[in-house]
């Protein structure tokens, strides 16, 4: 019973082109001031979210990262809240609380974005094994950057997804550069190297594909869920845009035009099996209503009160001291 | 008479909370050989998925704590050095603590992180002798630190049932004391504190296993002056209100605090009284100095710690 | 007239560091493209060997500086985001700062660690607007906190050059601040406060950027109350005799930090003054609450940050 | 121009009865309460440390662990004044202030044991650095056990070893367990395979044979030496006695006799070259000679003032305002 929206091709290929759209929204809002502190745009990514979400059931969970949009909305995640999320509005998903950064949907089994590379890693390790232990068939899809595979936190989840067999899908989006780094001067040996050396099963898959993304995904879903243990799947892929919004106020050189032009012509939306058919026109027509519809939404959703800015700080409901004057 | 210890009365509230409630589990070096004494027996009994030995990666365990917490667990991963509490900083203070908030109040980490012998330990040197509470008391995360069995017991068992994420502290010095236990151990509740020794003279407000040093102080200056000890119990939050009518009934104040002094939990209890009360006397606080690294050489590291006397003059400064 | 920015003051301080001395490198994420505006420039000038572009191990990173501080370099170390300071809380509060004393001093670690960007970038959301300054000042580390050009010149240039470890904050706040500079630019002696304003009712302790809000609040007020603005500059070690100077002067306090309050920085200015000064009236802080965790809602975040409003509240409850 | 007491068999195995026997008599010193705190004994792995640093010239470092007295003595330090530390008198490497866990001797090299598993290594990679930037021709060992494999900032260190090149040759001593844990089942994968993984030569070697542990080490420190970067050593060996002198208040049964008797029948002592030539006897005798004036030195050495207690706290001179109260 995997994930209905992505069933099909031409459901990848909608949640795609709702992913590319939705961060050319988010670009132009922050462009324009209404949506503060910036993002990191996921554009260029998307057959990775999709393809690996389109081998996730329902009741699956995943933890996402600093640019997690894609992966939010490929596990379902309501456009609308999301942006709403982007504008601080109750509507939010986090009402408002959380952010680009930290954008959650526990009822869809996405248990947050987060600001620290790594973080998330050995968070879906402890969800797993818990999960495990309850007798839950649940999987666990663990995104992360290149750079990641530089975190010592990383590093030591997959050793302990390793030796608990945790049913963990560990999926390093290589996207070649960590902010301006390039992954080839700071990843000393490589990706897959890494994640075998700890005795997981691990891939090296094109990023850029999302059928092939979805066929190595079920292969490692398959695996964890019948109780293999992890499995690593290394994602070719590109970001078509900055590594944050703000980068655009830089000249910065890391990145020759050339080297972004040639990803762009493997536009991971171009390589989809519906792509140029008429019934892509007929999606990409639905994902501008859908989008202007969750625009709408966000616009449209209240400013939340500044009297509430330590609601949920703890959830026993212990309320702190003000840091007013007494 | 039942005498119970403090480490028997911890390794007690962790067997009940496991007995009690299948979502409780534990993450730790050598917890099924229970070397720390908090674990003593407990994989035997509830067995190694339950009572879990974990590789030394303290940063991946803890976390996998929180996650485990979001699915439904309530862990409490074992720190074997108070140290580990640095290591582990990010875990606990950005992830932990933030996740209820951050979410919106979607997901709560009921995770509870306990070190069994924090501070000196005699020979253990620079860095196994930290007491690095207030730097969790400052971030805001709850933060226990029980003098007593019964305390020891009850505040474990309240953590562990705690919805936010919970530091406890056992004190080396306190693992040791026993206690004639008749009631029976019943959970304590986090944010009440306890007054030990009622008096009109001088609050102390002592942490820790320096309560029986401010107890012992207390008795023998019972001739020249009376003194009320006040144990927080949770470091934070404060019990304010206890605190400040204890100081409404005495008007002076010393803190005896085993941490370095800058910026430290003694600090936060000078600053409350500061703004709450009107004492009668410039308050005093007994505390390692600033930046304290504890050497390891037995005369340099008692020199660093509280001692009776130093409590002794500063109980009597305030007199003056 | 020469208008230099905060940011720019950081990056030439680190700019004549590195002239001035060999032994001076940078460690960090992204310094050759200088994103963070410190090293901006920095690379291109004195080379990928000095100004080392590094992978996302914090960690690893920053205790190689403390290695690299061993065989007698002096490394700067660049961290991004105020919280990675909890990533490698260990390498700092449990290396760092302990191997001249455990070594008998035979060690010395001069790293210096710059977070060109701390507490609140609106935006940024719960991970990424800590303060942290108050959990390295209670373990001791030198910290520093400057709020205009060239205190920030002046303070990086001694970080750079003391021989102990050092942690500098550079607010968001302040970044964009500007300042007319006619005299040379030289070195800030670290422990020293400066007195922005002085005055004779009260004294206002402000740090970082909210100096600049209590120069605006002090002017406000100015037909009200003669409020002085004291700077302490460096956070550990306090200039302790500036402030209890100050304090002889106007008899009443008001802190304003950019922290959690709970034994954070303004809690030890108080205690401070509840020893050895001599009040006219309760202090008061005005801070973040107790436990802050700054949600992204614009409204939200700025509801938990001290305000110009609450210390002006403040400064009038210490008036009546 | 390496150690000259360990150019040749004899003094290397002079430098592992050293050892042996100091072992000995600290845990005498342990048990009649003289030493406070306790030790981690080194007996067993003399041929680790012994092997390494004979491969070492004087002007190389180290960096050592929680179970440092081998590496410390086999670098040179005197075992007179490490006897003081460890009874934490002024005339100790460390003025007492330090104790077996953290002992240190700048003057040779060796950069401190260390209280935290794994915290050495990324200390060597920035000597190491270091040493190479200021054009000084200097290897750093760092010894750690299979325990800190698992650590993250160990992880890390590999990779930034790496990809810096820094001369640093990484000495893993696994003795199979991490206190009570066995490394069988908490290291995923296997410790050359990791090391390999991030781009590092790595091999293993009976950790029982000082001659095999030197071989192996002069290559590694030959590649460093002339710019190849870092190596890595497994060296498997065992620990005859608990993993700390308190563990005999327990009743422990992670090791069992038989497999502590099937180790201890590999003494590296026993296969050495020297072992059982007549040399080996007069050597002993030596060794018993140097111990006895070395306890005479720590006993009469003076106990530190308590006035004294925050000296060194900063070597900027600072002194820190005291705990008591005003
Ligand atoms: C531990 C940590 N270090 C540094 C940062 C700042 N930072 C945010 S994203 C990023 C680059 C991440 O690169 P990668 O993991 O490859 O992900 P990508 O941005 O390419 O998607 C950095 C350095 C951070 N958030 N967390
Ligand atoms: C990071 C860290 N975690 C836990 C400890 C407590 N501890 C000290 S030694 C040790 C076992 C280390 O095992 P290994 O690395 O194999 O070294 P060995 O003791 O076998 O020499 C542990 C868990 C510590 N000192 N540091
Ligand atoms: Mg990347
Ligand atoms: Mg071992």
């Amino acid at each position: 019973m995997s994930l209905p929206h992505l069933a099909d091709p031409a459901g990848r290929y909608r949640t795609m082109r709702l992913i590319r759209s939705f961060e050319e929204l988010a670009l132009e809002w922050v462009r324009s001031g209404l949506v503060v502190g910036g993002t990191h745009p996921y554009s260029g990514q998307e057959a990775v979210a999709v393809g690996v979400c389109a081998a996730l059931d329902p009741a699956d969970q995943l933890t996402s990262t600093h640019r997690g949009h894609g992966h939010v909305l490929a596990k379902g995640a309501d456009p609308g809240r999301l942006l709403a999320e982007l504008l601080g509005r109750v509507g939010g998903l986090n009402g408002g609380r959380g952010g680009s950064m930290h954008a959650a949907d526990f009822s869809l089994g996405i248990l947050g974005a987060n600001g620290i590379v790594g973080a998330g890693a050995p968070i879906a390790v402890g969800a797993a094994w818990a999960a495990r232990r309850r007798g839950e068939p649940t999987v666990v899809a663990s995104f992360f950057g290149d750079g990641a595979l530089n975190q010592g936190v990383l590093l030591e989840s997959l050793n302990l997804a390793s030796i608990w067999r945790a049913p963990v899908v560990f999926v390093c989006e290589n996207n070649g550069y960590a902010t301006t780094l390039p992954a080839a001067s700071a990843v000393g040996g490589s990706a897959c190297g890494r994640a075998a050396a700890f005795g997981i099963p691990a891939e090296t898959v094109d990023g850029m594909d999302v059928e092939a993304v979805r066929a190595a995904a079920e292969r490692a879903v398959r695996r964890a869920r019948s109780g293999g243990g992890p499995s690593f799947l290394e994602c070719l892929t590109y970001r078509f845009e900055a590594h944050h919004t703000m980068e655009r106020r830089f000249r910065l050189t890391y990145r020759t035009a050339e080297e972004v032009a040639s990803w762009r012509e493997r536009d991971p939306l171009a390589s989809s099996p519906v792509a140029g058919l008429p019934e892509a026109a007929a999606i990409d027509r639905e994902v501008v209503e859908l989008l202007s519809t969750a625009a709408e939404f966000a616009l449209t959703s209240a400013e939340p009160d500044p009297a509430t800015a330590t609601d949920h700080l703890y959830a026993s409901g212990l309320r702190p001291r003000s840091g007013a004057a007494l | 008479m039942t005498l119970l210890s403090y480490a028997k009365a911890m390794n007690r509230a962790l067997a009940d909370a496991l007995e009690a409630d299948p979502a409780v589990c534990v993450f730790g070096e050598d917890v099924g050989a229970g070397l720390a004494g908090l674990t003593l027996g407990l994989q035997q009994r509830f067995g190694a998925e339950r009572v879990v030995d974990v590789p030394l990666s303290e940063q991946a365990f803890t976390s996998a704590g929180i996650g485990a917490a979001l699915n439904g667990m309530r862990p409490v991963v074992e720190l074997q050095i108070p140290s580990l509490l640095f290591l582990v900083f990010e875990q606990l203070a950005n992830q932990a603590h933030k996740f209820s908030l951050m979410t919106g109040g979607q997901a709560r980490v009921p995770l509870t992180v306990v070190v069994p012998g924090s501070g000196s330990r005699s020979g253990w040197a620079g860095q196994h002798s930290d007491h690095p509470y207030g730097l969790f008391a400052h971030v805001g995360i709850k933060t226990l630190a029980p003098a007593t069995p019964t305390d020891a017991y009850g505040l474990l068992s309240s953590a562990v049932r705690d919805d936010d994420p919970v530091v406890l502290f056992a004190p080396a010095g306190a693992l040791g004391v026993r206690e004639d236990v008749t009631a029976p151990l019943v959970p304590v509740p986090i944010g009440e504190a306890r007054i030990h020794r009622p008096g009109s003279d001088v609050t102390v407000v002592a942490v820790g296993h320096l309560v029986h040093q401010a107890l012992a102080v207390a008795e023998e200056l019972a001739d020249e002056v009376s003194v009320e000890v006040l144990d927080p119990r949770t470091l934070y939050p404060l019990d304010r209100s206890a605190l400040v009518e204890s100081l409404g009934r005495t008007g002076r104040l010393v803190v005896v605090d085993d941490s370095n002094r800058f910026a430290g939990f003694a600090a936060e209890v000078l600053a409350v009284a500061a703004e709450e009360c009107r004492l009668l006397a410039p308050p005093r606080r007994v505390t390692r100095p600033d930046g304290a690294v504890l050497p390891f050489a037995r005369a340099l590291d008692r020199a660093l710690q509280p001692g009776p006397e130093q409590l002794r003059d500063a109980v009597r400064a305030v007199l003056k």
